[in-house]
C-alpha cells in the first residue's frame, strides 16, 4: 500500500495535518501523518488496533507532545505547544475513549463543564435546553450521578458534554464500543445530526461498516500511517480493505 | 545473583561485622542505631513495598517489642532473649487482630487508618500499670555496643534475606500481584487477606526485634519514645527513598539518609532539621522512583536523568 | 445536667474550630490527591501571620483574617506551582514525602524566624463570654467557630454552584477528562491548593485566638484534622463540619466521663472505626 | 438462608443433555443501595457448553460475573459449582475450585511483565500444586503462546494494546486451569478479523473441556459462538435459548437490538 | 589546648522543647564566660581556661544519646552537662555512667534518674515528687483555707512523678481532692476541665504541666470565668515568656521556684544572683529563671570540684562532687547520697507583673493575693 499524497489544501480546509509523528516518550507511534479535514463533513478515520487512532485524536487536543510536523487550525494558527485547554478553546473538542465522564458529578454539572470556557450564561442556558431536547434521556436524568448511569446513557452524556461546548470540530473516539446494537445506532443518527447543523466531525470507529456507513470521507490508518483516503462510499467496496478489517 | 555479587556483598558483610574492632564508639552507636533503622526500612518494605500497603503503624510493633523486652526484664525479670520473645508475640497478635480490619482499607485510607493506630498505642499503654504507665521502664543497663551492634546487623541480615526469599517465593510472588491489583489476585486466587497479614505479621516480627534490641541499648522506654510516630515517616522516606519493592533499597537508603542527618547534626547542628527537610524535598522532585531507579538509568541517561525525571513526573 | 450541658457546648464550638482546621487538608486531599502532612504546619504559619498583623499592625484578629488567607493563598499558589507540581504525576508515597519534607523545612525556619517563644493573639475582648441559661459561651469560640462554618458553607457553596468550583471537583474526579473540556489544571491546581493554605491559614488566626501558638504545633494539628476529614467524609465541605462536631462531641464527652488522656483514643478509635464501617465518612457518598 | 439443607432442584432450564450442571445459579438476586442490579435469576450451565449473555447496558450482565467469580455477594439466591454450593465462598477458594474470569475493564498487574502476570494464575489457580516459579513460568508461557501473546512475554503489562491487553485477560484466566471461564466483554474494541481470531480461540479453550460464558455486544460473534444464548434486561432474565431463536424474540429486538438490526 | 577543661552538653535547640532547652545553652554559655572572666580555673597551680562543646540533639533522645557519646568518646570532653527534661537526662545519665565521666545536670528531676544507683550523675533540680510541698504547706495556712483541690497533671514521666509525690502530701495536709485527672501533653483544649472545676467548685486547683498548656489553660479559665481561689502551676510563672504571652490575665497565678534572683544569694562569679539576672539580661535580652540559675550552678559546680579534686581526673572530681558543699547563686549546693540536691520550693506568685516569692515551705514573705477575684472583677 503506498500513501496517497493528499491533494493540495484547498482554501476551505479546517484542519491541516503535515507529517505528524507522535507517540509516548521514545515509543514513535504516528509517521509522518498527512490529513485534512474540511468544515462541516464526516469524517471517519478507520484501521487496526494499535494503529494509532487514539494516539491521533490524542495528539491533536495536545494530551501528546508533537514529535514532528505541524498541525494547522483554520489555514495559518498552528496547534503544536498548545496546551490542551488552549486547543480546546479554538473550538476542537474530544469524546475520548471510555466517556471520561465526571463520575461523581450530576448529568447537569457533567454537561455544565463542557461549557466551562464559555461566558455567555444566557447562551449556555439556551443550550442546555436544546441539549436537553436533542437527548431526552439526559434531561430525565439530570440530577442523577453520572458515574452511577448505564454505559449506553453514560457515552449519550460525554456527547452532549461536547457539544456544550459548541465545538466547531468534534473528535470521537471509539464511539460504539461497549454498547448495545440499539444505542449505536441512536448515537450515530444523533452525530448525523448534528454534522447537518454545521459541526465538523472526526469519528474514531472499529466497527468498519458503522463508520463508513454513515461518513462522508474516511481515511484509513495502519501501523501509524495513512494508507487509504476517499469517499467513504468508494472505501466501503474496496476489495483490500475488505479483506484486512471484514475478514473476508 | 552471580559470584562477583555474592563475593562483593560477603565482603561488605565482613567489614561491617568487624567494625567494632576498628570502629570508634560513637561510629558503633551510630551503626547501631543506623542498622535498626534500616530493620525498620526492611521490615515496612515487605507490607508497603512488596505487599504495596503503605503502613503508618510499623511503630506500634517497634513499641511492642521494646514494651516485650522492658516487661519481661523490669517486671518479670526474665532474660533478654525471652523478652524478644515476648515483644514478638505481642506485635503478630496485634498484626493478625487487627491487620485482618485495617487490611481491608487502600491507599491513603489504609495509610491513616494504620497512623490512627500508632497515635492510640501510646495513650493506650500509659494506662498499663505493668508497662510502668507513662513513668516508663528503666532497664538494667549492658554496657556492651559490640554485642548491640551485632545482633541489629545480624537481624538486618536476617531481614534482608528475608526479603531475598519473598522475590522468589509463592508468597512474595502473591504479595507482588497484590500490590499490583488486589481485584485481580483474588480471581486468580491468591488468599489475599491471609497473605496481607501475614506480611504485616512478618513486618512486624523485624520492627519488633528492631524495638526490643532498642529498648535494652537505651535503658530506658516510656510510652512516648516507643510510639513515636515521627518514626514511621522516617521508616518509610529511607525505603522509598532507596527505592520500595527492591531488596536493597530500603537498606541503602536507610545507610545513605541516617548519614546525611549525622553529618547535619553534627556538622551544622541547630539548622540540621532544616537542611534534611530540604534535602527530602529536593530528592524526592529529583528521583521519585527512588535510588533504585537511579541505578537503573542513570547510566544511559546521565545528569539528563533528573531533568527527565521532573518533566516526566511534572503535570 | 448543666455540666454536661456545659460540655456539650464547649465540644461544639470546639468542633467549629476543628471543622475549619480540616476543611483546607480535605479540599486538598479530594480534589489534588495529596495528603497534605504539612497542613499543620501551614495553618501554624497562619497563626503567626495573624499574630503579627495583630502586634505589628494592630489589626483586630478577626479583621485580620482576610489579610492572612490572602497571603496564604499566595504562598500556596507557590508551592504548588513550585514543588508540589513537580512530582504531581509520580507514585502515590512522593506526594506525602514531599509534605512531610515541607514540614520540617517551614517547622524549623518558623523557629528560626518566630523563635520557639509562646505567643498568643489576645485581643482585649478575649476572655469575655456570655451567659445563657447558668451556661457561659466564651465570646472569641463563638465568634472563632461561627466564622468557620460561615467559611466552611461559604467554601461548600463555592464548589456546588460555581464555574470554577465545578471545575474543581471535575479536576479532582477526571484529570484528563477536565483537561479534554478547557481546564487549565496547573493553574486550578495551584489554585486549590491556594485556597486550602487560605483555609488553613484562617484557621491558624482563629485558632490564635483562642490557644497559644509556637512553631511546633503543627504536627498535632495535622493528625486532628485527618481525623475530622475521614469522620466526615472528602465529598463535601458539609462532611467537614459533621466530622469536627462528631470528634469536639467525642472528645468533651470522653474527658468528662472516662478521662482526658482517652481523647486521643477515643477520637481516633472513631476514626479506625469509621474507616472500616464507612470508608467514605459520615455524610460521604458511597461508590 | 440454610447452607445445608436446600432441596437439590433441577435446574430450570438446561442445555438438552442431561449431564449434571458444572455452574448453576438458583434465584440470584443483587441489590445496590436502591437498586436491583440483578434480579431473581436462575440458569444452568452444561459442562463442555459455551453460554452467551446478552442484554442492554446496565442489564446486570457483568454484576452476575460478579456473583459468580465470587467479587461480589449476592443478596439472595445460591450458587452452585459441580453439587457445592458456592455462593458464600471466598473468590479465591473459588479460582482455586476452577472458576476463571476476566474483567470488562482489564484488570492486569500493570508493573509486571506479561509472562508473570500469567504466571501468577499457574501459581495460585487450579493447578496451584505448583508452587514453583519456574514451572509457573513454563506454564505460562504455554498459555500465552495459545493465546497467541509469545512475542510480548518480556513486556510490561501495562504496555501492552487494547487487544493484547484482552488476549492477556485471556491467558491469566486461562493459566489457572479453570474447569469454568468466564469473559466479560473480550472482544470489545476488536476489528472484525481479530474478533474472528478470538472466536477461534475460545472456541479451542472450549474443545478442551472447559465450560464458558460469554457477554458480548458484538452479535456476530455471539451468535456464532454461543450454543445458548441467555439474555438480561433491567436485572431480569427475557429469553433463554438457541441463538437464532432469541435473537429474533421481539422483545430482545426491542430491548436491546433496534428494529434496524433485527 | 592544653590548659583547657573542656564541657560538653547536649541541648534542645530546635523541636519541641526548644523554648526551654535554649535556658541551658544560654546558661552554660554565661557561666563558662564568666569564669573565664573571673581568671578561670585553678588545677593544681595551674591556670586552665573554660571551653564548652554543644550540640543540638533537635529534642530527639535517641539523637541526644548519640552525641554524648560523641562527647565523651570522640570530642572527649572532660565533664558533662545535661540537657533540658527528665527522660533526657534519663538517657543520657546512662552515658556518663558507662564511661565514668561526671555530668552535673539541672534539668532533670523526676525521681527514677537517681534512683537507678548512677554515681556519676548529679542534680541541681529539686525532687519533682515534691514540687508542690510548699505550695501544700501554704494552702494550709491560707485563710480560708481552701476546702477542695483539684490536681491535673501531664502525661509524662515527671509530671506523673509530681502528681505521685503530690497526692499523699493533700492527703496530710487533710485537703479533698475532687478532681485527679491526667491528660495528654500538648492538649490545647482545658474547656472541659475547667467546666468539671467549675461545677465541682474546686478551690485549689493545682496543675503540673507544660508551659503550653498552662497559657491554654487560663486563657480557658477566663473565657469560660473559671475563677478558683487559686491556681498553681509546676512551670511557667518563673518565666518572662509566659508573662509576655499572657499579659494581665498572668496575675495572681501562683507557681513555685527554688531560685529568685535575690540578692541575698551571694556568689563567687557573679557576685550574687541579682548581679547575675542583670548580667543574663544585657547578654540575652530576656529574663532568668530557675532553668537558668540551676544550669549556671551546673557549671559552678564542677569547676569547685576539680578545684577542690586538684586534678581533672574524672573519678577523683566525682567524688568532690559528691562531697560538694558551696553557696552559689542558685543556692546552696550540696548533694544528698543518690546524687540529687534538695533545695526547698519557694511559692511564687505573679504580683503586679512580676514573681514574687510568697512563701518559703514555712512562713509567708510577703501577703499572698487571695483568694484570686472573679476574672470579671479584675
Ligand atoms: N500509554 C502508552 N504508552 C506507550 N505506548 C502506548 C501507550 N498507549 C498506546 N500505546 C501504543 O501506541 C500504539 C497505538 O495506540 P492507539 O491507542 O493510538 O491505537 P488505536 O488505533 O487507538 O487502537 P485501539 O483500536 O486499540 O484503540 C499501540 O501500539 C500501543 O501499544
Ligand atoms: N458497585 C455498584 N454500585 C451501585 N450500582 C452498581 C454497582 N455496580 C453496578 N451497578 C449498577 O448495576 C446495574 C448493572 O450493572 P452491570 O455492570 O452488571 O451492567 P452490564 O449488564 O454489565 O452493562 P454493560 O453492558 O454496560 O457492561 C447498572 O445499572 C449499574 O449502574
Ligand atoms: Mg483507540
Ligand atoms: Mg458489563
Amino acid at each position: 500500500m503506498n500513501t496517497p499524497t493528499p491533494p493540495h489544501a484547498a482554501p476551505d480546509v479546517l484542519l491541516r495535518i503535515r507529517d505528524l509523528s507522535a507517540g509516548y516518550g521514545l515509543v514513535q507511534v504516528l509517521h509522518s501523518v498527512s490529513l485534512d479535514v474540511r468544515p462541516a463533513e464526516f469524517l471517519a478515520l478507520v484501521g487496526s488496533n494499535g494503529a494509532g487512532k487514539t494516539t491521533l485524536l490524542r495528539t491533536l487536543s495536545g494530551l501528546l507532545p508533537i514529535q514532528a510536523g505541524t498541525i494547522e487550525w483554520h489555514g495559518s494558527q498552528s496547534i503544536g505547544g498548545r496546551t490542551p485547554d488552549a486547543i480546546f478553546r479554538l473550538g476542537i473538542v474530544q469524546v475520548p475513549e471510555g466517556r471520561q465522564l465526571f463520575p461523581r458529578m450530576s448529568v447537569q454539572d457533567n454537561l455544565l463543564m463542557g461549557a466551562y470556557r464559555r461566558d455567555d450564561r444566557a447562551g449556555v442556558r439556551a443550550d442546555l435546553d436544546r441539549i436537553y431536547g436533542l437527548f431526552p434521556r439526559m434531561a430525565e436524568r439530570r440530577c442523577q450521578l453520572a458515574g452511577s448511569m448505564s454505559g449506553g446513557e453514560q457515552q449519550m452524556c460525554a456527547m452532549a458534554r461536547a457539544l456544550m461546548a459548541r465545538p466547531r470540530l468534534l473528535l470521537v473516539d471509539e464511539m460504539s464500543l461497549g454498547l448495545a446494537p440499539i444505542i449505536v445506532d441512536q448515537l450515530m443518527e444523533n452525530l448525523t445530526a448534528i454534522r447537518d447543523q454545521g459541526v465538523t466531525i472526526l469519528l474514531v470507529e472499529q466497527d468498519i461498516h458503522l463508520a463508513l456507513a454513515a461518513a462522508d470521507r474516511a481515511y484509513v490508518l495502519e501501523t501509524g500511517r495513512i494508507v487509504r483516503e476517499g469517499p467513504a462510499r468508494d472505501l466501503i467496496e474496496d476489495p483490500e480493505l475488505k479483506r484486512a478489517y471484514l475478514g473476508v | 545473583m552471580n559470584a562477583p555479587r555474592i563475593l562483593l556483598a560477603l565482603l561488605v558483610l565482613a567489614a561491617l561485622a568487624l567494625l567494632p574492632l576498628y570502629g570508634s564508639d560513637t561510629l558503633i552507636q551510630f551503626g547501631i542505631s543506623t542498622l535498626l533503622l534500616a530493620v525498620l526500612a526492611q521490615g515496612w518494605n515487605i507490607i508497603g513495598g512488596y505487599a504495596g500497603y503503605p503502613s503508618f503503624g510499623n511503630s506500634v510493633f517497634y513499641g511492642l517489642g521494646a514494651y516485650g523486652v522492658g516487661i519481661a526484664m523490669v517486671q518479670w525479670q526474665l532474660p533478654f532473649a525471652a523478652g524478644l520473645a515476648f515483644g514478638v508475640v505481642l506485635a503478630m497478635v496485634f498484626a493478625i487482630c487487627l491487620g485482618i480490619p485495617v487490611l481491608r482499607l487502600k491507599g491513603h485510607y489504609f495509610a491513616i487508618a494504620t497512623l490512627a493506630l500508632a497515635q492510640v498505642m501510646a495513650a493506650i499503654v500509659s494506662n498499663v500499670e505493668l508497662a510502668g504507665q507513662n513513668i516508663g521502664l528503666v532497664l538494667p543497663p549492658l554496657n556492651d555496643d559490640a554485642l548491640f551492634y551485632e545482633l541489629s546487623l545480624g537481624l538486618l541480615v536476617i531481614a534482608t534475606l528475608t526479603v531475598w526469599w519473598l522475590t522468589r517465593s509463592r508468597f512474595g510472588f502473591g504479595l507482588i500481584a497484590i500490590r499490583e491489583n488486589e481485584e485481580g489476585a483474588v480471581v486468580m486466587g491468591v488468599d489475599t487477606t491471609r497473605y496481607k497479614v501475614l506480611a504485616f505479621a512478618l513486618a512486624g516480627v523485624f520492627s519488633a526485634l528492631a524495638g526490643g534490641i532498642h529498648a535494652y541499648w537505651i535503658t530506658f522506654l516510656d510510652p512516648e519514645s516507643a510510639f513515636d510516630i515521627t518514626l514511621n515517616v522516617k521508616m518509610i522516606i529511607m525505603a522509598v527513598f532507596g527505592g520500595p519493592g527492591t531488596i536493597l533499597g530500603p537498606l541503602v537508603g536507610s545507610l545513605i539518609l541516617s548519614a546525611i542527618s549525622e553529618f547535619l547534626s553534627s556538622e551544622v547542628t541547630s539548622i540540621a532539621g532544616l537542611f534534611f527537610g530540604a534535602v527530602i524535598v529536593i530528592a524526592v522532585v529529583l528521583m521519585p522512583r527512588g535510588l533504585a531507579d537511579v541505578a537503573r538509568r542513570y547510566r544511559q541517561a546521565g545528569w539528563r536523568y533528573f531533568i527527565e525525571n521532573i518533566r516526566m513526573h511534572r503535570l | 445536667m448543666d455540666l454536661l450541658l456545659q460540655v456539650l457546648v464547649n465540644g461544639i464550638l470546639q468542633g467549629g474550630l476543628y471543622a475549619i482546621m480540616a476543611l483546607g487538608l480535605a479540599l486538598v486531599w479530594g480534589v489534588l490527591n495529596i495528603v497534605n502532612l504539612a497542613h499543620g504546619a501551614f495553618i501554624m504559619l497562619g497563626a503567626y501571620l495573624s499574630w503579627y498583623s495583630f502586634t505589628w499592625l494592630g489589626l483586630d484578629p478577626f479583621l485580620g483574617l482576610p489579610l492572612t488567607a490572602v497571603l496564604m493563598f499566595g504562598i500556596g499558589y507557590a508551592v504548588q506551582r513550585g514543588i508540589l507540581n513537580l512530582v504531581a504525576r509520580a507514585p502515590m508515597f512522593n506526594t506525602l514525602l514531599i509534605t512531610f519534607g515541607l514540614e520540617v523545612v517551614l517547622t524549623y525556619l518558623a523557629q528560626l524566624v518566630f523563635s520557639a517563644d509562646f505567643r498568643t493573639i489576645n485581643p482585649s475582648y478575649s476572655g469575655r463570654n456570655i451567659s445563657v441559661l447558668g451556661l457561659t459561651i466564651p465570646l472569641v469560640r463563638l465568634a472563632a467557630s461561627g466564622v468557620a462554618i460561615l467559611l466552611t458553607l461559604a467554601m461548600w457553596r463555592f464548589l456546588l454552584h460555581t464555574r470554577l468550583g465545578r471545575a474543581i471537583r471535575a479536576t479532582a474526579q477526571n484529570l484528563s477528562a477536565a483537561r479534554l473540556h478547557g481546564v487549565e489544571p496547573r493553574h486550578l491546581y495551584a489554585v486549590t491548593f491556594g485556597l486550602g493554605l487560605a483555609l488553613a491559614g484562617a484557621a491558624g488566626g482563629l485558632y490564635g485566638t483562642v490557644s497559644q501558638i509556637n512553631p511546633y504545633i503543627g504536627a498535632t494539628l495535622t493528625a486532628k484534622s485527618f481525623a475530622i476529614a475521614i469522620i466526615g467524609g472528602l465529598d463535601t465541605p458539609l462532611g467537614v463540619i459533621a466530622g469536627g462536631l462528631v470528634l469536639g462531641l467525642i472528645e468533651a464527652l470522653t474527658t468528662l466521663y472516662v478521662g482526658p488522656t482517652f481523647a486521643d483514643v477515643a477520637s481516633f478509635g472513631v476514626l479506625v472505626l469509621v474507616l472500616i464501617v464507612r470508608p467514605s465518612g459520615l455524610l460521604g457518598r458511597t461508590a | 438462608m440454610s447452607t445445608q439443607d436446600s432441596p437439590t432442584r433441577t435446574p430450570p432450564t438446561g442445555h438438552a443433555s442431561g449431564a449434571r450442571p458444572i455452574l448453576e445459579a438458583r434465584g440470584l438476586t443483587r441489590r445496590f443501595a436502591g437498586l436491583v442490579a440483578v434480579h431473581d435469576v436462575s440458569f444452568a450451565l452444561a459442562p463442555g457448553e459455551i453460554l452467551g449473555f446478552i442484554g442492554p447496558n446496565g442489564a446486570g450482565k457483568t454484576t452476575l460475573i460478579s456473583l459468580l467469580s465470587g467479587t461480589l455477594e449476592p443478596t439472595e439466591g445460591e450458587v452452585w459449582f459441580d453439587g457445592r454450593r458456592i455462593d458464600r465462598m471466598a473468590a479465591f477458594r473459588r479460582a482455586r475450585l476452577g472458576i476463571g474470569r476476566t474483567f470488562q475493564i482489564m484488570q492486569p498487574f500493570p508493573g509486571l511483565p506479561v509472562l508473570d502476570n500469567v504466571a501468577v494464575g499457574a501459581l495460585f489457580g487450579r493447578g496451584q500444586g505448583q508452587a514453583n516459579l519456574a514451572l509457573a513460568r513454563e506454564s505460562a508461557r504455554e498459555c500465552l503462546r495459545f493465546v497467541g501473546l509469545d512475542k510480548h512475554v518480556d513486556h510490561r503489562a501495562e504496555d501492552l494494546g487494547g487487544p493484547d491487553r484482552k488476549r492477556l485477560e485471556l491467558a491469566k484466566a486461562l493459566a489457572m486451569q479453570p474447569r469454568v471461564l468466564l469473559c466479560d466483554e473480550v472482544m470489545a474494541g476488536l476489528n472484525l478479523v481479530e474478533i474472528d481470531e478470538v472466536i477461534a480461540i475460545i472456541r479451542k479453550v472450549r474443545d478442551t473441556g472447559i465450560s464458558i460464558i460469554v457477554i458480548e455486544h458484538v452479535i456476530k460473534a455471539i451468535r456464532t459462538l454461543s450454543d445458548r444464548i441467555m439474555v438480561l434486561h433491567h436485572g431480569e432474565k427475557i429469553a433463554d435459548g438457541a441463538p437464532d431463536s432469541v435473537l429474533t424474540d421481539s422483545r430482545v429486538v426491542e430491548a436491546y437490538l433496534g428494529k434496524k438490526r433485527a | 589546648a592544653d590548659n583547657q577543661i573542656v564541657l560538653g552538653a547536649s541541648v534542645q535547640l530546635t523541636g519541641p522543647v526548644a523554648n526551654t532547652g535554649r535556658y541551658y545553652q544560654d546558661a552554660y554559655r554565661l557561666a563558662v564566660d564568666q569564669i573565664n572572666r573571673k581568671g578561670g580555673v585553678q588545677v593544681g597551680g595551674k591556670k586552665y581556661t573554660l571551653a564548652l562543646k554543644i550540640y543540638d540533639n533537635q529534642s530527639d533522645v535517641n539523637l541526644s544519646v548519640r552525641q554524648y557519646t560523641q562527647l565523651v568518646s570522640k570530642d572527649k570532653v572532660n565533664f558533662l552537662l545535661g540537657p533540658f527534661a527528665s527522660n533526657f537526662a534519663l538517657a543520657d545519665s546512662a552515658v556518663s555512667e558507662k564511661y565514668q565521666v561526671p555530668m552535673v545536670q539541672g534539668g532533670g528531676a523526676s525521681d527514677q534518674i537517681f534512683s537507678r544507683g548512677f554515681k556519676y550523675v548529679f542534680g541541681t533540680l529539686a525532687p519533682a515528687s515534691n514540687y508542690f510541698g510548699s505550695t501544700i504547706a501554704m494552702l494550709k495556712q491560707l485563710k480560708p483555707m481552701p476546702a477542695q483541690v483539684a490536681l491535673l497533671y501531664a502525661d509524662d514521666a515527671f509530671d506523673v512523678s509530681v502528681a505521685k509525690g503530690t497526692r499523699p502530701l493533700l492527703e496530710q495536709a487533710g485537703l479533698k481532692t475532687t478532681i485527679d485527672e491526667r491528660y495528654s501533653s500538648n492538649a490545647s483544649d482545658f474547656n472541659t476541665l475547667l467546666s468539671q472545676i467549675k461545677a465541682k467548685q474546686a478551690d485549689a486547683v493545682l496543675v503540673a504541666g507544660h508551659e503550653t498548656e498552662i497559657l491554654n489553660f487560663i486563657r480557658q479559665a477566663k473565657s469560660l470565668d473559671v475563677s478558683p481561689k487559686l491556681y498553681s502551676f509546676t512551670v511557667g510563672v518563673p518565666s518572662e515568656d509566659f508573662r509576655k504571652a499572657l499579659g494581665a490575665d498572668a496575675e495572681y497565678a501562683f507557681g513555685m521556684s527554688a531560685w529568685l534572683p535575690n540578692d541575698t544569694l551571694k556568689d563567687d562569679w557573679f557576685g550574687d544572683a541579682a548581679q547575675f539576672a542583670q548580667a543574663w539580661n544585657t547578654q540575652y535580652h530576656y529574663e532568668p529563671d530557675y532553668h537558668a540559675a540551676s544550669g549556671v550552678a551546673d557549671v559552678e559546680a564542677i569547676v569547685k570540684a576539680i578545684e577542690k579534686a586538684g586534678t581533672l581526673d574524672p573519678k577523683a572530681v566525682r567524688d568532690a562532687l559528691a562531697a560538694s558543699d558551696f553557696d552559689s547563686l542558685y543556692g546552696r549546693i550540696a548533694f544528698a547520697d543518690n546524687g540529687q540536691i534538695n533545695l526547698d520550693q519557694m511559692v511564687i506568685q505573679v504580683q503586679d507583673g512580676q514573681p514574687a516569692a510568697v512563701f518559703d515551705g514555712h512562713k509567708f514573705l510577703r501577703d499572698a493575693k487571695y483568694p484570686m477575684p472573679d476574672w470579671a472583677k479584675r
